[in-house]
């Protein structure tokens, strides 16, 4: 896999910046707490904390000191194992397949904004593909529903390019914007799709009813296809239509498999301690639930309020 | 300084919103209940972004002849005359102050008679699309597809008054077996369980996604390094 | 070429085909199939019927025209129910085009069935509002900065039946009839867990799903599609017999239902057959090469 | 305007779209240009209307706007509107070379307020409340001490499924042994779900195809 020089270990400045505001994060929730204590004394009303919100604030900083210790730990060098994801060996596979028979590469980011967290995973995968794209010499072709997403997808493909040492490659007009409207952008991409024919076809974002009508059209004329949404709704159709599925998570999990990157693995890492704890909570919960149910016990009843409190 | 300034945003109105979600009220908390507000105003100047990219393409394909010039024309006819009523609101009988999509307006027309339809028949393209794609997929190839394939035909058969017509003559004891139920069991439990799962994995994603960007450790989306 | 194989790669084209004859002539025919509501349906229905006369119920049409098929017939089983039961209705939208639904409803199906219902004191149309699930927190947190007038610009002071709604928590319940985001999990996220209001509705059948696991700690009742909506009608009916002769959109439409399903699932056999049959000469074929043989053939 | 000519542009419209089933022509191409400008500029234009008009313009200026924002008359000005004017425009710098840079401030401002905006939300009801409503008794009992066989086999099922699920979503370590069974009964739950999804969304599909045909069956019934 081609990765730019930048990319391929972290820059240690960039680290320590990183930590230093990790701190003052955690400097700013403290603050907050500090002014509800110091406000709940004078303010008679009610604090300026939201009491409601002391689990999630407890069980957010278990999860993202969690995924911080990792970053942290894979940072400093410790080495880190990504599990297969099938469908992400077969991009270089599939771009190569495009090259040789002279055709484009379509991406499609989705139809959700930058106001997506999946989006955003998007853009980022996009720029790997662009890297790997950029070395191969086909031509990549982003239709784009929102214009905030067309901006973002010019930096980062064109980042990519010039990464990659062809910056000359890089086409503006072919990352461009459709129309924001569902189904005209769904009408545009299927026109694009039987008459470019493309060789492969990403659909990787957030996506909605127009999944299968893109994924059906692609199927029709034979493309590789390699989709990918954290929307459940869309999943089954993406399953049943495309050659490869990145299911939910694996989206998000997709950008550190392509990198490599120690601090994304250490991320992913931290993603999975989460699980952990919540398979952990799960279990517990429903043993103490389902002691309580047997045994009316009021001791167990007491110690699965505690953990029912944790999760509200 | 071109990409520190711009990371330095990310951080403060990132820790700014996270902040605003457990703080009752003060700045964090307008801030927390605006961002939807200010994003959509946003949008609004980024259209001038897109509109831009759609006029330039298309005008190109005009003017370099390219392979269906003809239809861009159509494109860019349908688009400055739209854009004219819509945003001057012509033709709309309480002028400008009316409601831009009061009855009888032109922008409504174009709404009623070309947007609606288009995009309804769009969408019902869907209704062949899931046949031919159940058709294709729905295969007991491996263990896993015939799971998919099994599941599947269990609702579409539970969904109708046809399932509970082909189990209606199972005995009382086994009842939870009659089509109708097996479905609704499977979307209640099988289903759910599935489900949570996988809200629970995109959960963390997005947790640690937004973690990363608000850190700055994530910040492919700004681009070129300078 | 066997017999298998020209099943297996049979032409899109025809299955098209097939589905265009088995929506169109049901719809000519016009059976009628009798349904009855599931408990996740009939618990929408009895928190209505339960609510005391003059109730507030908040109705959101979060959904444009592309989805109405599916949910117009809910929205006029829910108006017919809140609007027999004697509720005030709010009805409100988050999706732009969700005002021509709503206009639907007040200029064709009041005036007709409920005449004696006036504006203002049985229903009001507090009509679309941008910021999609920010809306639903802004909302809660403080009603009137965001809803002040309704959709015409009439201050809800002005109304008698909205002057004293001055939070969210004023509405006993929460409807929601919904095709995407936002919809009900937005109304669950920012509404029904923060402010404890019942949030219930329905959704198209593909949101449905994804709602499920809400139900029943978060989200009371939901209906899933038409068919949910054909629950809901056969619950109506059943309580109030006078329904019987109204037209009932959603069983009506059950008939191209029925007959599609029995033929995907024809579809489905047919393929598996033709699979396995096919498949004894030739071990080892897979989706791919399945794929690029149809490509192939049609090029 | 007149109906029967909007039934027939509405016929005319759906007819064309159609036809792309059967394969690429020129009536697709020309519905599909059509609808891409149309809806493009119709959506700007709805967007300039309900959201620049009503939410800057009317929070900024609240008196010059009083003839076209209903409500505005006699409010103050909201200042905190000029941050999204700021930033909106920072993003139109894009549009010179020179100032291209500036945008990325704006981009800065969205991506990370989704990321704050987002974050919690996710925690609160995609994390906590999902884990919380997974913790049920596995033995269900009726208020008299009988065991319930159908439910509790349901929420053996709940509870397992969604740890399988889980552990199939497991990057950092390999799926081998014990956990690779666990995650592959991970992934039948996954196509169960998926199955049973999918099932469920034909229904909505043929109701969509439903009401596009009954809209062809009201232009036929002009004709006759």
């Amino acid at each position: 896999m081609r990765l730019s020089p930048s990319r391929r270990k972290p820059h240690p400045d960039s680290f320590a910046i990183a930590l230093l505001r990790a701190v003052l994060a955690c400097t700013v929730f403290v603050a907050m707490a500090q002014t509800d204590l110091l406000f709940a004394q004078t303010d008679t009303e009610s604090g300026w904390f939201n009491a409601d919100r002391t689990q999630a604030l407890v069980l957010g900083i278990v999860l993202t000191g969690a995924i911080l210790l990792y970053v942290v730990l894979a940072a400093s060098g410790r080495p880190l194992f990504i599990r297969k994801i099938a469908g992400l060996e077969t991009v270089e596979e599939a771009v190569g397949r495009a090259t040789e028979m002279g055709k484009p590469i379509l991406y499609v980011p989705g139809l959700n904004d930058m106001d997506e967290v999946q989006t955003i995973a998007s853009m980022n995968l996009l720029g790997h593909l662009a890297t790997i794209i950029a070395g191969y010499d086909s031509r990549l072709h982003v239709p784009v529903r929102k214009s905030l997403v067309m901006s973002v997808a010019r930096e980062t493909v064109q980042q990519s390019y010039l990464s990659a040492g062809r910056p000359d490659a890089y086409q503006e007009d072919d990352i461009h914007y459709v129309s924001d409207a569902q189904f005209a952008y769904a009408a545009a991409v299927d026109g694009i799709i039987v008459r470019e024919r493309p060789a492969a076809c990403f659909y990787l974002g957030g996506f909605y009813a127009e999944s299968l009508i893109l994924a059906e059209t692609g199927n029709s004329i034979g493309a590789i296809q390699i989709a990918g949404t954290a929307r459940p709704p869309q999943l089954p159709f993406f399953v049943a239509a495309c050659d490869y599925t990145l299911i939910g998570e694996e989206l998000f999990a997709a950008s550190a498999y392509l990198s490599k990157e120690p601090r994304m693995l250490g991320s992913l890492k931290g993603q999975d301690a989460g699980k952990g704890i919540a398979i952990v909570f799960i279990l517990a919960g429903s043993a103490l639930a389902t002691l309580e149910s047997v045994t009316g016990n009021e001791t167990v009843r007491e110690v699965s309020q505690i953990v029912l409190w944790l999760f509200r | 300084m071109r990409r520190k300034i711009p990371l330095i945003i990310t951080f403060i109105i990132g820790v700014v919103l996270v902040t605003g979600y457990f703080v009752t009220r003060g700045p964090f908390n307008t801030l927390y209940e605006s961002f939807s507000d200010y994003f959509a105003i946003i949008t609004v100047f980024a259209f001038i972004l897109g509109g831009g990219s759609l006029l330039k393409i298309h005008l190109k394909r005009v003017s370099n002849r390219s392979t269906d010039w003809p239809y861009s024309v159509v494109t860019l006819a349908g688009f400055l005359v739209t854009l004219v009523i819509g945003l001057f609101k012509v033709g709309n009988p309480d002028g400008m102050g009316g409601e831009i999509l009061a009855a009888g307006s032109w922008l409504r027309f174009l709404f009623d008679g070309v947007y609606n339809p288009l995009s309804a028949t769009m969408f019902s393209l869907l209704a062949f699309f899931v046949a031919s794609a159940s058709y294709r997929a729905f295969r007991a190839r491996t263990k896993e597809a015939t799971i998919l394939l099994s599941a599947a035909m269990v609702i579409l058969l539970g969904r109708t008054p046809v399932g509970a017509w082909l189990t209606a003559w199972m005995p009382e004891i086994l009842g939870f077996l009659e089509l109708p139920n097996l479905a609704n069991w499977i979307m209640a439990w099988p289903n759910t369980a599935g489900q949570r799962a996988i809200m629970i994995g995109i959960a963390l994603g997005v947790i640690a996604t937004s973690l990363r960007i608000i850190l700055g450790i994530e910040r492919n989306y700004l681009g070129r390094r300078e | 070429m066997r017999i298998p194989d020209s099943i297996l790669h049979i032409d899109r084209r025809i299955i098209f085909l097939l589905i265009g004859a088995a929506v169109c002539i049901p719809l000519i025919l016009q059976p009628r199939f009798q349904d009855s509501p599931t408990p996740i349906v009939q618990s929408i229905f009895d928190t209505v019927e339960r609510l005391p006369s003059g109730s507030r119920v908040f109705l959101s049409f979060d959904y444009g025209p592309d989805t109405a098929p599916e949910l117009d017939p809910m929205a006029k089983a829910l108006v017919r129910h809140t609007m027999t039961r004697g509720h005030e209705v709010s009805f409100f939208t988050l999706f732009p085009e969700g005002l021509g639904q709503i206009k639907k409803i007040t200029d064709n199906l009041l005036p007709v069935e409920f005449p004696e219902k006036a504006y203002g004191r049985d229903f009001v149309n507090l009509g679309y509002k941008a910021g999609l699930g920010g809306a639903i927190n802004t909302m809660v947190v403080n009603f009137r900065t965001l809803i002040n007038a309704d959709a015409e610009g009439t201050p809800l002071d002005d109304l008698p039946m909205t002057a004293d709604v001055d939070e969210m928590v004023d509405y006993a319940i929460i409807l929601s009839l919904t095709a995407g985001d936002p919809g009900l999990k937005e109304w669950i996220q920012f509404a029904g867990d923060i402010a404890g209001i019942p949030v219930m509705g329905g959704g198209t059948a593909v949101v449905a799903p994804e709602l499920y696991p809400y139900y029943p700690q978060q989200l009371v009742g939901l209906m899933g599609g038409l068919k949910g909506a054909s629950e809901y009608e056969s619950a109506l009916v059943d309580r109030y017999p006078a329904y019987r002769n109204a037209t009932m959109d959603a069983t009506m439409r059950m008939g191209p239902q029925v007959v599609t399903h029995v033929l995907i699932v024809l579809l489905i056999l047919l393929g598996n057959l033709a699979y396995f049959f096919g498949r004894s000469g030739r071990p080892g074929r897979n989706d791919r090469t399945d794929r690029a043989d149809q490509a192939d053939r049609r090029r | 305007m007149d109906v029967t000519l909007q039934l027939w542009i509405d016929a005319a419209l759906t007819l064309m779209i159609l036809s792309f089933l059967y394969r690429d022509n020129p009536f697709y191409k020309f519905a599909e240009h059509l609808f891409v400008g149309v809806s493009a500029a119709y959506l700007m234009a709805i967007g300039f209307w309900d959201h620049l008009v009503p939410n800057l313009l009317g929070k900024l200026f609240p008196s010059l706007m009083s003839g076209v924002v209903p409500g505005a008359v006699g409010r103050s000005p909201d200042y905190y509107y000029i941050i999204p004017a700021v930033f909106g425009l920072l993003l139109l710098t894009r549009l010179v070379d020179r100032w291209a840079w500036l945008s990325r401030w704006a981009l800065a401002f969205i991506v990370g307020g989704s990321a704050g905006f987002n974050l919690p939300r996710f925690l609160d009801s995609d994390f906590i409340i999902q884990v919380q409503s997974t913790m049920v008794p596995l033995v269900v009992l009726d208020p008299a001490g009988n065991l319930l066989w159908g439910a509790s086999f349901s929420h053996i099922v709940l509870v397992l499924g969604v740890i399988c699920g889980l552990v199939y979503f497991f990057f950092s370590v390999e799926h081998k042994g014990i956990l690779g069974h666990v995650s592959r009964a991970g992934i039948w739950v996954l196509m169960v779900t998926f199955g049973a999804a999918f099932g469920y969304t034909v229904m909505a599909r043929i109701s969509l195809l439903t009401g596009r045909m009954e809209a062809l069956g009201a232009w036929l019934a002009t004709m006759f």
